[in-house]
């Protein structure tokens, strides 16, 4: 590799970072043509290629910026011309790192996926579905680079939409059936979920777009930000409106309060997508746009306000609803909820950067977790019905009942023994979520902690409430799992993964354990964003917050080992040792609070019945007028003609009438 | 002979030559048949290429003019008119693009009086392409009035049961509003001394305003049932029904931008007070337009309705464009108009695959298609997708532009833009459940043997994809060959604002 | 002055005959000769006008209207007698086979 | 009376002395040979076409000023010379195959030519009295041609009885006229009211009651009640003459009236014409919608179309308008004639023995049978409908244009709303002949399949290149 050859003359790389976009590009144009006849290792190696080289590309930018450290900006192609926007890439410390995040796990990811979608297309019976995966996963680490890499805030809605689609395509990839594998519309019905409530969300980025860009004429990112202040003179309530409506979108993107809905749903989707989109990258885009708009919020502190309550109401919300799911992915995509509610108030607060070191963390240990799930899940399935190729014959040998569901934790138990690489990584992964000191998460969530305390309470309170039980639900999750006694004979027999999947695992485990070192003990991290965000925060370790969340963080766990691990489970039809204390709340809880009952009533059932009644109303009405105009038309023609009597004296009569017409008007003339 | 030395002209009716080999071809060689007519529409679309390249984008008026004295009466003289500037140069485009398209498209789907079919399309590409380039209104209205016959022999000939029923309602809901645009040419021919269009644009109509605005109303009216406006637009979910697939992409490809089209040379350019002064309602009216056409998309359970209804809310987004009054919502409607000759072009056609392999609309009959049916699914979920607006693909840029361009506008405003982005999200409802009903679920197992896309489908595809794409990705150039013409018209409309303020 | 004025109304009582005798008769004969004395009511008219006027031009008129009515009766009777032949009947109130 | 005098009215002369002559000339051509007849009164028409033609922009008055030869007689003789020999064509296949093929068919048909000539070139009242019963008496005759078809008799007798009383109208109103202004002669009635000697309130009458025996002749409501009945009774050949000849010939009169005699009594007459046009539309229109039978429908359709043409006769009292509004309807009755021979002739060759196949669905499955004679067709009613690029379409715009001209919008709006209820019954037609399966036949020799032919190419044709037939017209407008 001559990379000096492909510098440019300022001796940087930036000119390369079209690159990113266009090598997964490439490669799912390469799948999707030859996908069908280069089988599952050639589908495998293009699209992990494609994903690879974009950090490459990455990583090229992370070095050219450590030189250049302001960035720079790429022209690529002439785009909207009558609004002067063009295809325009922007590098610099915000979007790199970003840009590492998302291909770095992204590529981890295509990985572990090549193993797992091996198993998973054939368990849903369909193995010629393997390479559009690999397409859709390609056209996602696109999207989102150019999410994170656009110029303006208009291509950043290009990626927006792009990702959007992407989790649409991926929530519904096997569209046929349910998450349990019954032939059935769920899947494809979370999909629409999804997209519809991001597109309710983009309803809103689009309608800021369009008054940033009738107050700024622009939406380039530079311009908008260089005038703002100019701006926040001439126009106070323009910005504090443009910013509301962006938050709208993040809300959408980042699963907030009231959109946050469709995440849960999203989890029909195979392990890795839910992994990579629905935890680590795609989700953390609207925390990336209020950081990306740093300068607008930091003109309206009302925005910022909203926009940490919103994000510290998220935490706490998800985080009980959490507490009493009993699908293991369902806990794990309430926690991303949660957690993405805790960096929403980071931004929030003006804590740009430890928001960005907790999405950092989060992508690692969250992808960790789903993919550990995802590894849990396979085992059981592979236990529950082996393939034929590993030796199964008979589908329903064993014992289990016909209410098996290999992603439900109460026939789960006991898997640290005979799954133990999963374990060790799924436990670090948790007690890192759960802020355990020093795993990574405990240093970002407490920067978050700290940076709300003074600068907001009452956001301060709920989330170290969320805090509290973020360390209760993963370590019930944990003990439900790993410990006690195996609750099924698929959770007996459970086989440990392919090691693509495991060493995966492995190396995210290590990212979720060493992430800390990213901002602590020397702030790296706010170092390098600062060339971006513009201030330098004061390098966090309040020994306080600290102290008091690193000992909720150990109380809570220890409560939860109280609850499930000291006494666990011995069969999957028993109650959840928490029913009986608390009653009412846990069921409201595990009923995730009837907020999409609520929405079906309020919402989707009126706006059902109403297009059924315009249906009605344009068939009934508005044809049936035209229709009559031509029956009435036609009944008079009928009328007339039936003057025509055949008599001639009606006829003569008919003249004379005329006649008398003709004189009776000449007379009163 | 300069007659067809001109190329609107002998891209106009070169046709008729494909319609002479026709006739003598005995009729049950259908296949050559089918040759002569796609080869005809090709030759066509080769000569607008050519004019393509003759074209200046940067002059923004009437170019490649041919003008002649058609007849000579009386007071005045009615022009042969035709020229082509950048508000027509790419319906022209289009119409000669999805001609060749549709008929390639009906190969098999008509096999009963192959030459009839032929012969109506390639006359139906005569009318439209003359509508387009009329430079004259008389000649304009001749061209307009005389593409509604082909149309009704392509629904009631080759069209569903209800075919003749649904062909006389297209006619006479159309004729009402033309004829009445008629009188309307004629009091504006009688009191302005002429019908050529660039002369009345030179000297401006001279009108009183209330003359102006009966001017206007009856014009508009003409082309609000033919875009179709809402509440004039129900004859298009039963012409569309009934419409052979290959009719129903030329009438929602083409046939409904002449309405738009016919608002945009005529009701802008020729009485901007007015436009001004209706601006507002019309806008009211297309929002109506976007909103219910998606609801009521929403409840069909016939696929092809369901598309339709789509066109009803889609050309509210074209409506609201043309009448933001401005260079970005003029130039996002002319846009969105291609978008929506493409998309809902290829959606026609897609219903029309499904149709002729099981017979049936019926949206219910379908679900998991994607499985037994790869290719089809991607190209249908790509054409789905441009339907919705998705950024990337054509029809983002055009509905962005337009509503933008609402925003912005100087008689509309942000009220108007915030309806109409309900739109967005109301077609992410139905293009989803279409696409959920369609093409994901479990497989219906009389479904199973179905085939999938043969290569001639695939050629009508991937074509239209490629500019789903191309126009998504890089629309400078389309915006390039409307710009000057489209910002001499918006110039006009804002001094008649100022006037009227 | 006054004569022309008596003529005039008689003629004028005598079209309202002739219109009524259209009216109400139903033999085609009869109704042919309402006609007639529609005819001739004008050429009462015209008779009348004339004298007053001292002209020639108006009784000239009566002539040709008189030679007209006269070929009109040849072909109108030649069709009744056709009809009647065929139908046995000269009432026209059966003629209603042509409506609608 | 000189030969000037003749001179001005040679072509009329000519047809008469001919016509006579052919009439014992027949009685010694062969029962099965009366092909002579029928070229030898297309010879006479012929002949009297080039002398219309050789008059040119008119040759004066002549006899004392009671007939006038000028561009718009010129004009309209050329056209109804021709339509007597579009006549002739329509009929010679047809008389044979229904069995009733005699001479005096022709012979007849030629008077009634003449009387329609003379009828546009009348300049006095009397004349014109005349002429319309020329016209009207062998008319008649033909209706009952079929004989003993009852329905032809039945049209006969109540063409007779209404034209009748019709014609005693038109007296009485010429004899008012006469006693208001102390002559008959067109100009001079002008004169008269211009020199204030006119008894106004008496012409008033007068016109009123010559309005009425004249719209009896073009079919105006409410003097129409005749057409559907004897259109549909008479022999299709005739009702295809009829329609066009009797209808040219009282727009040419009412044309010559209004325009000329009666220009200053504009306040009294012309709300009656407006009032006549108005209800003449709308009620030929929609009766015709619900038409099973193709020659009621048809006659329904030249009612209607006699109401368009009303639209722009109503212009007559405004000195400006009033030559466009002419011109305008000159050019609509050549368009109307034309289409209306074209359509006829289609109906002829689809009508079966004993008056079967005439029903709109007997047309069912024609275009998948005869292609060219359906396509023809379609045209026809096309044209009749106004759709371009058709001579209907140009003649229906420049009546509308002389109706907005003269400020009669309202009735314009009217006229062209009606015309869009016209759309759905001539389309009918047309869906009946593609959109339906059936067994549909066509007869006929090739003189008539000559005449579809050469109507239908006609009537694209002038709908393309229209220019020369519409300077003619212009040229052929009304001068005092």
């Amino acid at each position: 590799m001559f990379l000096s050859e492909a510098m440019n003359q300022t001796g940087t790389f930036f000119h390369l970072v079209p690159w990113a976009v266009l090598f997964p590009v490439l490669g799912l144009l390469i799948n999707m043509a030859f996908g069908r006849r280069m089988g599952e290792k050639g589908v495998a190696a293009v699209a992990v290629t494609a994903s690879g080289l974009s950090f490459v590309v990455a990583v090229l930018m992370w070095l050219s910026l450590r030189a250049q450290p302001a960035g720079a900006t790429v022209p690529f192609l002439s785009w909207m011309t009558p609004v002067h926007i063009a295809w325009a890439f922007r590098v610099d410390t915000l979007s790199v790192t970003m840009m590492l995040v998302v291909s770095g796990v992204g590529t981890l990811i295509h990985l572990y996926a090549v193993g797992y979608m091996h198993y998973d297309v054939r368990y849903k019976g369909d193995p010629g579905r393997y390479a559009r995966f690999f397409v859709f996963l390609n056209l996602f680490i696109a999207a989102m680079m150019i999410l994170v890499t656009g110029d303006s805030y208009l291509m950043l809605f290009v990626g927006w939409e792009g990702v959007g689609l992407c989790s649409y395509l991926l929530i519904s990839f096997w569209f046929e059936y349910d998450t349990k594998g019954n032939l059935s519309l769920a899947n494809a019905k979370a999909g629409n979920k999804a997209f519809i409530a991001n597109r309710i969300g983009d309803f809103g980025f689009l309608l800021g777009m369009f008054y940033m860009f009738s107050v700024f004429g622009t939406l380039n990112f530079g311009k908008v930000f260089s005038e703002a202040p100019t701006v926040a003179q001439t126009h106070p309530q323009a910005i504090l409106v443009i910013t509301l409506l962006l938050l709208l979108g993040v809300t959408g993107k980042s699963a907030q309060i009231p959109l946050y809905v469709w995440l849960p749903d999203a989890m029909a989707g195979p392990t890795p997508v839910s992994a990579l989109i629905h935890a680590a990258t795609m989700v953390t885009a609207g925390v990336y746009l209020i950081a990306r708009s740093h300068v607008l919020y930091d003109l309206v502190p009302a925005a910022q306000h909203t926009v940490a309550l919103v994000g510290a109401l998220t935490a706490l919300f998800a985080a009980t609803i959490a507490v009493a799911q009993n699908d293991i992915k369902k806990v794990l995509a309430y926690s991303t909820i949660s957690q993405l509610g805790f960096m929403v108030a980071a931004v929030g607060v003006g804590a740009y950067v430890a928001a960005m070191f907790h999405l950092i963390a989060h992508a690692f240990f969250k992808a960790l977790l789903f993919l550990a799930a995802g590894s849990v899940i396979i085992a059981l399935e592979r236990a529950h019905h082996p393939l034929p190729e590993e030796g199964g014959h008979d589908a329903h040998h064993n014992d289990d009942p016909p209410d098996f569901d290999p992603q439900d934790m109460r026939f789960m138990g006991g898997l640290r023994k005979v799954i133990p690489i999963t374990f060790w990584t799924y436990l670090i992964a948790g007690l890192t979520l759960a802020g355990i000191p020093p795993l990574a998460a405990f240093f970002s969530k407490d920067e978050i902690i700290a940076d709300t305390k003074a600068a907001f309470p009452l956001v301060y309170w709920l989330l170290v409430l969320a805090a509290f039980l973020t360390a209760f639900y993963i370590g019930r999750q944990i003990f439900l799992v790993f410990f006690g006694k195996p609750r099924s004979h698929a959770a007996a027999h459970a086989k440990e993964s392919p090691w693509t999947m495991t060493s995966v695992l492995v190396v995210l485990a290590a990212l979720s354990a060493l992430g800390g070192l990213l901002n602590w003990p020397h702030p790296y991290l706010a170092e390098w964003l600062g060339h971006t965000l513009g201030e330098v925060e004061a390098a966090g370790l309040n020994p306080l917050v600290a102290g008091t969340s690193a000992t909720i963080a150990i109380v809570s766990f220890l409560l939860a080992w109280w609850v499930y691990g000291k006494r666990p489970l011995q069969s999957a039809s028993q109650p959840d040792p928490l029913q009986r204390p608390l009653g009412w709340l846990f069921t409201a809880m595990q009923a995730k609070w009837w907020v999409d009952e609520l929405y079906w009533a309020v919402v989707i059932n009126p706006y059902i019945a109403l297009c059924r009644i315009a249906a009605a109303f344009d068939v009934w009405v508005i044809d049936a007028i035209v229709n009559d105009t031509a029956w009435l038309t036609d009944f008079v023609g009928e009328k007339i003609a039936r003057w025509q009597t055949g008599f001639v004296r009606n006829y003569a009569l008919s003249v004379f009438v005329g006649v008398l017409l003709i004189f009776t008007y000449l007379l009163w003339r | 002979m300069d007659f067809l030395m001109n190329p609107l002209n002998l891209m106009t009716f070169f046709p008729l030559v494909g319609v002479a080999i026709i006739l003598l071809i005995p009729r049950e060689r259908k296949d050559a048949i089918r040759w002569v007519a796609v080869v005809t529409s090709l030759v066509s679309f080769f000569i607008s290429l050519w004019m393509l390249s003759m074209f200046h984008a940067q002059n923004p008026n009437f170019q490649m003019v041919y003008d002649k004295i058609w007849m000579k009466t009386g007071g005045f003289e009615i022009h042969y008119a035709m020229g082509v500037d950048g508000l027509s140069i790419l319906l022209v485009l289009l119409t000669t693009l999805l001609t060749p398209i549709s008929i390639f498209s009906a190969w098999t789907a008509i096999e009963d009086r192959v030459k009839e079919f032929t012969i109506a399309f390639l006359v139906m590409e005569v009318g439209m392409l003359g509508v387009f380039l009329a430079l004259d209104l008389f000649t304009f209205f001749v061209f307009w009035e005389f593409s509604l016959v082909p149309m009704y022999f392509i629904i009631g000939i080759w069209g569903g049961p209800r075919r003749t029923y649904s062909a006389i309602k297209f006619m006479l809901y159309t004729m009402v509003g033309s004829v009445l645009m008629l009188l309307a040419i004629l009091w504006l021919g009688l009191s302005q001394g002429t019908f050529y269009l660039p002369d009345l644009l030179a000297k401006g109509v001279n009108l009183p305003l209330h003359l102006q605005s009966w001017l206007f109303l009856a014009f508009a009216l003409a082309f609000a049932i033919k875009v179709p406006m809402w509440p004039l637009h129900s004859w298009l979910p039963d012409a569309h029904v009934e419409a052979p697939t290959a009719g129903s992409v030329i009438l929602a490809g083409v046939l409904l931008k002449m309405g738009t089209y016919g608002f945009l040379r005529f009701n802008l350019s020729l009485f901007p007070q007015a436009s001004v002064k209706y601006a507002v309602p019309i806008a009211v009216l297309a929002i109506i337009g976007i909103i219910y056409g998606a609801m009521v998309a929403y409840a069909q359970k016939d696929f092809k309705k369901l598309v339709a209804y789509t066109s009803v809310s889609h050309l509210g987004f074209v409506m609201l464009g043309l009448f933001a009054l401005n260079p970005l919502g003029i130039e996002g409607g002319i846009l969105q108009m291609i978008n929506h000759g493409l998309s809902t072009g290829a959606l026609f056609l897609i219903v029309g695959v499904i149709y002729e392999r099981t017979h049936t609309r019926d949206l219910n009959a379908f679900g998991g298609l994607w499985k037994i049916m790869p290719i089809y699914g991607a190209f249908s979920i790509v054409v789905a997708l441009s339907s919705m607006g998705l950024p990337g693909l054509n029809g983002f840029i055009g509905e962005f532009t337009i509503l933008l361009g609402a925003f912005k506008s100087p008689v509309l405003g942000p009220v108007f833009t915030i309806f109409a982005a309900t739109g967005i999200i109301l077609a992410a409802v139905y293009i989803l459940v279409m696409l959920q009903k369609v093409f994901m679920g479990p497989v219906k197992e009389k479904n199973l043997g179905l085939k999938d896309l043969n290569w001639r489908e695939i050629t009508v595809f991937a074509v239209l994809t490629l500019f789903i794409f191309w126009i998504g990705l890089h629309p400078a150039p389309f915006f390039n060959l409307m710009g000057p013409s489209v910002e001499k018209l918006a110039h006009g409309l804002q001094a008649a604002a100022v006037a009227m303020h | 002055m006054v004569l022309t004025n008596y003529l005039l109304a008689l003629s004028a009582v005598l079209f309202i005959i002739g219109v009524a005798g259209v009216l109400v008769r139903r033999n085609a004969l009869v109704i042919y000769m309402a006609i007639e004395l529609m005819l001739n009511a004008a050429n009462l008219a015209f008779v009348a006008f004339a004298a007053e006027f001292g002209a020639l031009d108006g009784q000239i008129a009566v002539f040709f209207v008189m030679t007209v009515a006269a070929a009109e009766v040849a072909v109108g009777l030649a069709i009744l007698v056709t009809i009647f032949r065929t139908r046995k009947s000269v009432d026209i109130d059966t003629l209603h086979r042509l409506k609608g | 009376m000189t030969f000037s005098d003749f001179a001005t009215l040679l072509p009329e002369t000519a047809l008469v002395i001919w016509a006579s002559a052919l009439l014992l000339v027949d009685l010694f051509i062969p029962k099965n040979r009366k092909g002579w007849t029928a070229f030898l009164a297309v010879l006479g028409l012929a002949a009297a076409f080039g002398f219309a033609l050789a008059q040119g922009r008119g040759m004066g008055a002549g006899f004392g000023g009671m007939v006038v030869s000028d561009g718009f007689a010129t004009f309209l003789e050329a056209m109804l010379a021709l339509s007597g020999g579009l006549g002739i064509l329509l009929a010679y296949d047809y008389l044979k195959r229904q069995g009733i093929e005699r001479g005096e068919y022709y012979t007849l048909l030629l008077f009634s030519v003449a009387g329609m000539m003379l009828m546009a070139k009348a300049a006095d009242l009397m004349v014109l009295f005349l002429a319309v019963e020329l016209l009207s008496i062998p008319l008649y005759v033909l209706s009952a041609f079929g004989r003993p078809r009852e329905a032809g008799e039945e049209a006969a007798l109540k063409y007779f009885l209404l034209g009748a009383f019709a014609a005693a109208f038109l007296v009485y109103g010429i004899a008012l006229t006469y006693g208001a202004t102390q002559t008959t002669r067109i100009a001079a009635i002008a004169e008269a009211v211009q020199a204030g000697s006119a008894n106004l309130p008496l012409l008033a009458f007068g016109a009123g009651l010559i309005l009425v025996g004249l719209g009896f002749k073009v079919a105006a409501v409410p003097f129409h009640m005749w057409t559907p009945d004897v259109y549909e009774g008479a022999p299709s050949p005739l009702t295809g003459f009829m329609a066009v000849g009797a209808k040219v010939a009282g727009f040419a009169a009412l044309l010559r009236v209004l325009v000329l005699a009666f220009p200053n009594l504009g306040s009294q007459l012309v709300p009656i014409v407006w009032t006549l046009a108005l209800l003449t539309m709308p009620v030929g229109n929609l009766a015709a919608l619900t038409q099973k039978n193709i020659k009621r429908m048809l006659a329904y359709s030249s009612i209607a179309h006699a109401g368009y043409m009303l639209v722009a006769v109503v212009a007559f009292a405004d000195a400006k308008a009033a030559p466009a509004a002419v011109a305008a309807v000159l050019f609509y009755l050549a368009a109307y004639a034309l289409t209306n021979f074209g359509a006829w002739a289609v109906v002829v060759a689809v009508e079966r023995a004993e008056g079967k196949g005439l029903e709109i669905a007997d047309y069912a499955g024609l275009g998948r049978k005869h292609p060219w004679l359906a396509l023809a067709m379609t045209v026809f009613m096309l044209s009749f409908a106004g759709f371009p690029p058709t001579v209907g379409f140009v003649g229906k715009f420049y009546l509308f244009r002389a109706a907005l001209a003269a400020g009669y919008v309202g009735l314009a709006i009217v006229g062209v709303l009606a015309s869009v209820v016209s759309v759905y019954y001539y389309m009918r037609v047309v869906t009946t002949m593609y959109m339906r399966e059936g067994q549909a036949e066509a007869y006929g020799d090739a003189w008539l399949k000559v005449e579809v032919a050469l109507t239908a190419l006609a009537t694209v044709f002038l709908g393309i290149i229209v220019a020369p037939m519409f300077q003619w017209a212009v040229q052929a407008v009304l001068k005092m």
